[in-house]
């Protein structure tokens, strides 16, 4: 017989160890991102950006993070935690960009040394960051970039379906990022609104995302307070709590840290954070 | 003549400038830009083409285009034809001539170099951590050209030097600065801010006064502004939002009066 | 208005020029490479494989092949007309491979100098192309190979379906190097056998395997004798026969010549074409 | 015992190294291994995937899985479950260590380098001129193992020296031939032809008879190949296929008998 690939949220958040690299998908799968947060990991290296990015370094977790875009939601114009632990130098920052980013991951994902890429040409990222080195291309003489591989150990998706052998599809496009994390992590667990038949899957090929997920994490509304495109829109007030309190804790730690508890260490599963949002307002959220 | 608001008179700038059959991608967090995109593909631009997050489209037949759209806009979903930005962003840097951006920055120099990194001397422990560069560094090295907006006309933000680079304008200056390091996108045009239009002056490349918005003098420009501009005799007062222009982005665009608050 | 970009098969053969790279498809876009036999364009450089690279050397079109397969139908281990120019010297060999090829297109795709490629490491490859370069990657000391950028002037692709603005959607995927193809030329021609409505695109647009071809053309049944998938399946006679002509054109080049003049030249436009074909055959194809 | 070809008895060596949870690559024009991998699938591989000309599959709940499939098959379209192939071939190499694939050549030497190029002297003016490497030389770099097929066993296949080499196997012989030059794949591990089955020495990495097919004598297979051959002490008979081995086969896979021709 064919193996499932079906695992618990539980189950996918132990594929997580500390010190280990982890790349976070668009919307961030939030609730293998709560469990991970739950099981107090720490010493990750994080490849992400926004909010998860902030909670992951909020609740302790992260020693680096490789960061192309750390904006937070309108009018934090930079994630309150990340700016904070940057700043005091507890986080260390592998400063890049998106080009370089998926340059390193296209490396990765090839078992190449290095990518070449000319984005960051003129700019400080390879002053500091000096895991990138300039060089002279072989063939015509030219100044590039050459970035080395990124490697996610692990890599956490969220999409809207998939049936339980690991193929994925999305609705409205993968995130920006996530086929290029998916291409260079060791393992890939991908939560979804829904698990499909395989036949659905085989009805059309060309809708499969990721073809070979190595685990499928049920989790129906697993992106809030993000959006999941065909389920539901982003819970806009959710998530500008997360922030003004993230703003705040510079003087109030402890209300954040509350925040924090109560969303994610307290709730031993996804279905507990559902029940602590509420049905009505999970269910206001979701027009499309 | 009506009334408007500086955000409103950028974003009628922006819109002149766009021509049809671009393909412009949009960002977040610049709403003159935003507006300026949508103003441009309703009015003289029906072939631009946006890029909303990962998602290709064309909406010029809709009656209005409204804004902000976020990345979990819906709208982007039903709007898209393709999504061949998402998941292969960097496929196709070819055609990338043919593209459009705006760039804000935490410090843009005199050459249009803009830095989204951070402020301090010391890049372990910054006195302000910045977003990070976002995708500027590849697409200021490729587009065919783009532009600077700034929300604020602010000494603090145009310095003489950034602390950081995090796009390469013009770099130190000269015509030859950008093909000197091989790169091929034509670099920032103008930059665009609630006081005036700057330009880089082909020779130097160094930021020079193209326009002055209505009501505002030189004296004010030259005071929040951190570097020595390049004040040619002749600074043309920057044309005024027409009738026509306001009745577009305020009816199809900004139904919500954004650039108004 | 937003402008249209269907055009007819003639004007788009006319883009093709004496001396251009051109790039082909899978399946081959043969109501456009018909119409390039019948201009009698001349020193093509051309990145094909099978019956459509054969038939263009055959008709006199080509210079030079980036080839990287070039076998033909069971039993016709190597295609007879290039092997026949290749052995002569008549027609110069950019030897590569799959993995060479698509990196040297990702290279003219994203402006860059090279690519690093693995493939090829320890053959004989690089020997007999000097175009491609061992080198020492600057990262890791290893020796890799630098692929020059490869630059099709011109694409030509086969497609299921496009709107006419260029959004072109393959059924059952798109040819194994068609989006490479795509993405390094500078400008690409699509022959689509229907064309669909700007909302059907906008209604999937995860379909949209090309966004932005320069132009469409509408052939139905253009990619006779090869399969459309969808539509109908590979006229495996035809094809026999072309190769049966192909392999005894040593001694018998007329014949050859004379089905080239009577499915190419002769034919002033695909209608004509098919009209040759006859109707009973095509409809004969067209289960799925 | 049943009567059987020589193809059939490849295929049924070639399916009995296949392991399950592998992603097995279908090329052309080697009948045993499109069997093999099909009868792999079958009996003990229900979690193999296939990778048929851009589409990817597992079709393991099949009553029968037809051979052969090309390009132009719409069988590809229906049992696919990904087009992962199909326009980013080469997006993810890293995983190829799970994939197998299966080569022919028109030269093999001894140390499994193989020959997809042409024979002769002067590459501008082969003698005969080959159909071009394919992917094989990716392949080769990476996949964790490959299968040297050939359909005949001859003196003019199997040669001391290849005029040129498009997938390297083992290069000049010894354990770091592969990864003294960086390759991460695993090489070849077997040439299966209808005479006889043979691997490569480790240590030397020299071809060695591995078994002889029944039948076939030592002194008809060392006539048969062109390069001195590495033969053990005791050379074991290869396994004829089982009756389950030939019912699997010929009504599961192979109906048609194209192996039986």
């Amino acid at each position: 017989m064919r193996k499932e690939r079906i695992i618990g949220e539980d189950e996918a958040a132990a594929w997580i160890e500390d010190g280990m690299t982890v790349a976070i998908g668009a919307p961030a799968p939030m609730a293998l991102v709560r469990q991970v947060v739950r099981r107090r990991v720490r010493n990750l290296t994080v490849i992400d950006s926004g909010l998860s990015l902030d909670l992951f370094i909020a609740a302790g977790c992260v020693r680096k993070t490789v960061s192309y875009y750390a904006g937070g939601h309108l009018g934090v114009p930079v994630l309150p935690s990340f700016r904070r632990a940057a700043q005091s130098g507890e986080l260390t920052v592998w400063e890049c960009e998106e080009g370089i980013l998926c340059a390193g991951l296209q490396a990765a994902a090839q078992l190449l040394p290095f990518m070449p890429w000319r984005g960051g040409v003129g700019t400080s990222i390879p002053e500091v960051n000096p895991d990138l080195k300039l060089f002279t291309d072989p063939i015509a003489g030219e100044t590039l970039l050459a970035v080395p591989p990124i490697k996610p150990d692990v890599c956490l998706l969220h999409a809207a379906a998939a049936d339980a052998y690991g193929n994925v599809r999305h609705f409205g496009g993968p995130g920006w990022l996530d086929l290029y994390l998916y291409r260079a992590a060791d393992r890939t667990v991908v939560e979804v609104e829904q698990v499909i038949p395989n036949e659905e899957i085989r009805a059309n090929p060309w809708a499969t995302t990721i073809a070979g997920a190595d685990a499928i994490v049920r989790a129906p509304f697993g992106a809030h307070p993000f959006y999941s495109r065909g389920f539901y829109k982003q819970d806009v007030a959710f998530v500008a709590e997360y922030f003004e309190l993230a703003q705040k804790a510079e003087s109030d730690p402890a209300s954040f840290q509350q925040w924090i508890d109560r969303y994610c260490r307290e709730t031993g599963s996804h279905a507990d954070y559902l029940e602590r949002i509420g049905m009505a307002r999970l269910l206001a959220l979701n027009e499309f | 003549m009506a009334e408007y608001s500086n955000l409103e008179l950028m974003a009628c700038v922006l819109a002149r400038e766009l021509t049809d059959g671009e393909i412009v991608r949009v960002g977040v967090a610049t709403p003159a830009a935003e507006a300026a995109i949508r103003m441009a593909h309703l009015s003289h631009g029906p072939n631009i083409e946006l890029i909303f997050f990962g998602g290709r489209m064309n909406v010029a037949h809709l009656e209005s285009i409204p804004m902000p759209a976020f990345p979990w806009d819906r709208r982007i979903v039903r709007w898209s034809e393709s999504y061949s930005d998402s998941g292969h962003r960097f496929d196709r840097l070819k055609d990338w001539n043919r593209h459009v951006f705006f760039i804000g920055g935490i410090q843009v120099d005199p050459w249009g170099n803009t830095n989204l990194i951070g402020i301090g001397k010391d890049f372990s422990r910054l006195r302000f951590r910045g977003p990070g560069s976002v995708g500027t560094p590849t697409l200021s090295s490729y587009v065919g050209r783009y532009y600077i907006v700034l929300n604020n006309h602010d000494p603090r933000v145009l310095v003489e030097r950034c602390d950081f680079i995090s796009a390469y304008g013009w770099g130190r200056g000269g015509d030859d600065a950008r093909s000197r390091i091989g790169l091929p996108g034509g670099g920032p045009r103008l930059c665009v801010t609630p006081m005036c239009v700057m330009d880089f002056a082909p020779g130097t490349r160094r930021m020079r006064l193209h326009s002055i918005h209505p009501g505002v003098s030189l004296a004010d420009v030259k005071a929040r502004t951190g570097f020595e501009l390049n004040v040619p005799e002749q600074v043309p007062e920057t044309a005024a939002p027409t009738a026509a222009e306001l009745e577009l982005l305020r009816n199809r665009v900004d139904r919500e009066g954004l650039l108004r608050r």
